[in-house]
């Protein structure tokens, strides 16, 4: 048993290996990878009974404003349960006693929340085009999935950066929700305004560009946000 | 959005913003300083008896 | 001992603010000629646009107070952002009371996503969700963290979510009537509703600090009776 | 390797310990000791770094990153993740502190902790072990992270006669090959036959 100095692991592989580990652990349990997409199906579901099939010129609306909001709910869940594998048997002491960097820790963690919103948000767009009647193609349509990805994006850099702040406030399943909803807004306006009038118009005018710009200038936003503060708060 | 005809006589509405405004801002501050010299008492108390 | 003298005169002027305050007002029920639009119910003006602005400036003083303990992971800044986030829900919530109430006459509804009342809305929830915060963790330096990042992140998005709103309710809806602040008003309604924003701003700076002040009073107290109990 | 000079620690009114100094060097082994509540493990906790705000000051040997050759044992966690099997458990902690191991040392060294056949190392899940089992997975991980410094609270803990002997044995086997140890317990048997120095907290300590 030689007692060496332990080579330390490069940012990039800190990342990959808590990334990977976080894959493996939500694969083990499987319930937390199935509830988010779960939620998101059920919400999906009372929507279509509730609302009876509506005419052409607000279907559109009605099906980006379903999916929307079943993405929404179902990715807070997602990430109120981010640190929910670190509270467990202290395993957050511990990741902070081994030489990893914070902002590695952070950006695994984004990218973990990243891949079961991506698996969320795929499973409720196609779902909500079955309900809808629509064709499939309105789905593989670039600018529906581009404007899905930085919604996502967005989402997920607040997320986490509010899942790191209430890591250890009382009640924090309930304190989540009420600091995440306001936060968010301008995301989900962006996202569901820019959709409406794409899936209306297909054409790519000055609302489109302004939307898209506000979405992606919120994204670099809140991302480098998380970075910059969330390694301050896991320290 | 033009004018609504019961804009002229809306003196009710306004009275109530005043009010509203009145109350909370003064309210507020009120209580405020009532709160500080409570505070201050106790302090007071706690030195004298230390 | 706390120097009691100081604080004497910060309370002080805070009356002699509100004072001000109340003569401003008088100014613009009695003095300021009636709008020809909207007759005498746009004087609201007067409390609604200081009111809007003073919650936009208590979100100013939680960035600072939130970054200053940021870096000097001192408590006390904690104080400046607990202060500025209860003086600002304040404020906000005057300001949507008086967005709605307003919005009665002139636009025959209680509610409507005006850009501004929107933004206030949000604004209200998030300095309530920041001062649930404060009370959900001990104190302690993670509460410090935690609430500071918070306070950033607001002020953060105050600007974005007033663009974005504003971007959406000019979609949807013509510029609304209210001319604020807007070149087109005469001279003596601006003066009158600028110098009412300078003192609305001086109250609301004043109140805050008398607040913090308080609430560094009240740690000293808890902190002396626990010590004397123990 | 580690000197740690005059750390306090009190809650808002009460002191836990006063002024404490010492300094450990390779090969030296300390142990603290003191009554339940006499605040050793915030001390280790303290000099570990995951407790801030006590007075004094802690220097660690080198300018790197001293949780590159620190490990750390808690008093009642092991951070392992209850629906991963013990090699998974184990390869995540390892990967992390960029420790390559021979092939099969893994198995073995499983094996000497009682952890031996394969159906338990690498398909059960930990939360199907019992205590001690998990705290015999937690001192097998410690052994196999070769670090040199090693901040133990309550080892012990759930660990019955057979395995406080292998303990004792891989510590002194630690110890001899140049490690050094700060050890928290309450429990005399396991540093009778060890050289060692004692801090003892308030309370009746040694």
């Amino acid at each position: 048993m030689t007692l060496k100095n332990t080579a330390r692991q490069t940012w990039i592989e800190n990342v990959r290996t808590l990334f990977a580990h976080s894959l493996r652990v939500d694969i083990s349990s499987k319930e937390r990878l199935i509830t988010p997409i779960f939620f998101a199906l059920i919400i999906l579901m009372l929507f279509s009974f509730a609302i009876p099939e509506p005419d052409v010129a607000m279907r559109s609306r009605m099906m980006v404003a379903e999916s929307q909001l079943a993405i929404f709910f179902a990715l807070q869940i997602a990430f109120s349960r981010t640190f929910e594998s670190e509270r467990i048997d202290r395993t957050f002491d511990h990741l902070r006693l081994s030489p990893i960097s914070s902002s590695a820790f952070i950006t695994s963690k984004i990218l973990h929340v990243l891949f079961i919103g991506g698996g969320t948000m795929l499973c409720t767009g196609i779902l909500s085009v079955i309900l809808q009647g629509q064709n499939m193609g309105q789905m593989a349509d670039p600018v529906v999935l581009g404007a899905a990805f930085l919604t996502l994006l967005g989402l997920t850099g607040l997320g986490v950066l509010l899942a790191s702040i209430t890591l250890n406030a009382e009640g924090h399943q309930i304190l989540f929700p009420l600091l995440y909803f306001p936060l968010s807004v301008p995301v989900l306006l962006c996202s569901t305004e820019g959709l409406v009038h794409w899936l209306d118009t297909y054409k790519w005018d000055s609302t489109m560009r302004g939307w898209s710009v506000m979405l992606i200038a919120f994204d670099i936003i809140y991302l480098t946000l998380t970075i910059l503060l969330g390694t301050e708060a896991v320290d | 959005m033009s004018p609504y005809p019961e804009a002229t006589n809306a003196m009710p509405y306004l009275i109530a913003c005043y009010a509203l405004g009145v109350l909370s801002i003064f309210g507020y501050a009120v209580w405020l300083c009532r709160h500080r010299i409570q505070v201050n008492r106790y302090l007071a108390a706690i030195d004298k008896r230390a | 001992m706390t120097e009691r003298k100081s604080k004497f005169t910060l309370a002080n002027s805070l009356t002699v603010l509100l004072a001000m305050l109340l003569g401003q007002w008088m100014l613009a029920w009695l003095w300021v000629p009636v709008d020809e639009a909207q007759g005498d119910v746009y004087r609201v003006i007067y409390l609604h646009v200081p009111a809007a602005f003073a919650s936009f400036l208590s979100a100013g003083v939680l960035l600072i107070g939130s970054l200053l303990a940021l870096r000097s992971k001192d408590e006390h800044w904690l104080n400046l952002s607990r202060a500025a986030a209860e003086v600002g829900l304040l404020f906000t919530l005057l300001t949507l009371a008086t967005g709605s109430i307003w919005g009665k006459p002139t636009w025959g509804v209680w509610w409507t996503w005006d850009a501004r009342l929107t933004t206030s809305f949000l604004l209200a929830l998030m300095y309530g969700g920041w001062i649930l915060l404060f009370g959900a963790i001990p104190q302690g330096p993670s509460r410090t963290r935690s609430c500071s990042i918070l306070g950033v992140m607001i002020a953060a998005d105050v600007p974005i979510i007033y663009k974005s709103v504003t971007w959406w309710r000019t979609l949807h809806q013509p510029q609304t009537i209210l001319r604020t602040g807007g070149s087109t008003m005469d001279s003596d309604m601006l003066c009158v509703l600028l110098s009412g924003i300078a003192i609305m701003a001086l109250v609301t700076v004043n109140m805050i600090l008398v607040r913090r002040e308080t609430l560094r009073l009240e740690q000293e107290l808890e902190e002396k009776s626990l010590g004397g109990a123990s | 390797m580690l000197s740690v000079q005059k750390i306090s620690f009190g809650f808002k009114n009460q002191k836990l310990f006063q002024d404490v100094s010492f300094n450990l060097e390779a090969g030296q082994l300390i142990r603290i000791s003191g009554a339940n509540g006499s605040g050793k493990s915030t001390m280790l906790g303290l000099i570990a770094g995951l407790i801030t705000g006590g007075g004094g000051s802690i220097l660690f040997a080198g300018d790197d990153d001293f949780r590159q050759w620190t490990s750390w044992i808690a008093p009642d966690a092991n951070g392992l993740v209850p629906t991963l099997s013990a090699t998974e458990n184990l390869n995540f902690w390892l990967e992390l502190r960029g420790v390559k191991l021979k092939v099969g040392s893994l198995q073995t060294t499983l094996g000497r902790w009682g952890l031996s056949g394969d159906w338990i190392q690498s398909s059960l899940p930990v939360a199907k072990f019992s205590t001690g089992m998990k705290r015999r997975l937690a001192l097998a991980k410690l052994e196999l992270e070769g670090s040199k410094l090693w901040l133990l609270d309550e080892p012990l803990f759930g660990l019955d006669d057979g395995a406080c002997k292998q303990f004792r044995d891989s510590l002194d086997r630690h110890l001899s090959a140049g490690g050094a140890s700060l050890v928290v317990t309450h429990d005399d048997r396991l540093l009778e036959r060890i050289r060692h120095q004692t801090i003892s907290l308030g309370g009746t300590g040694l």
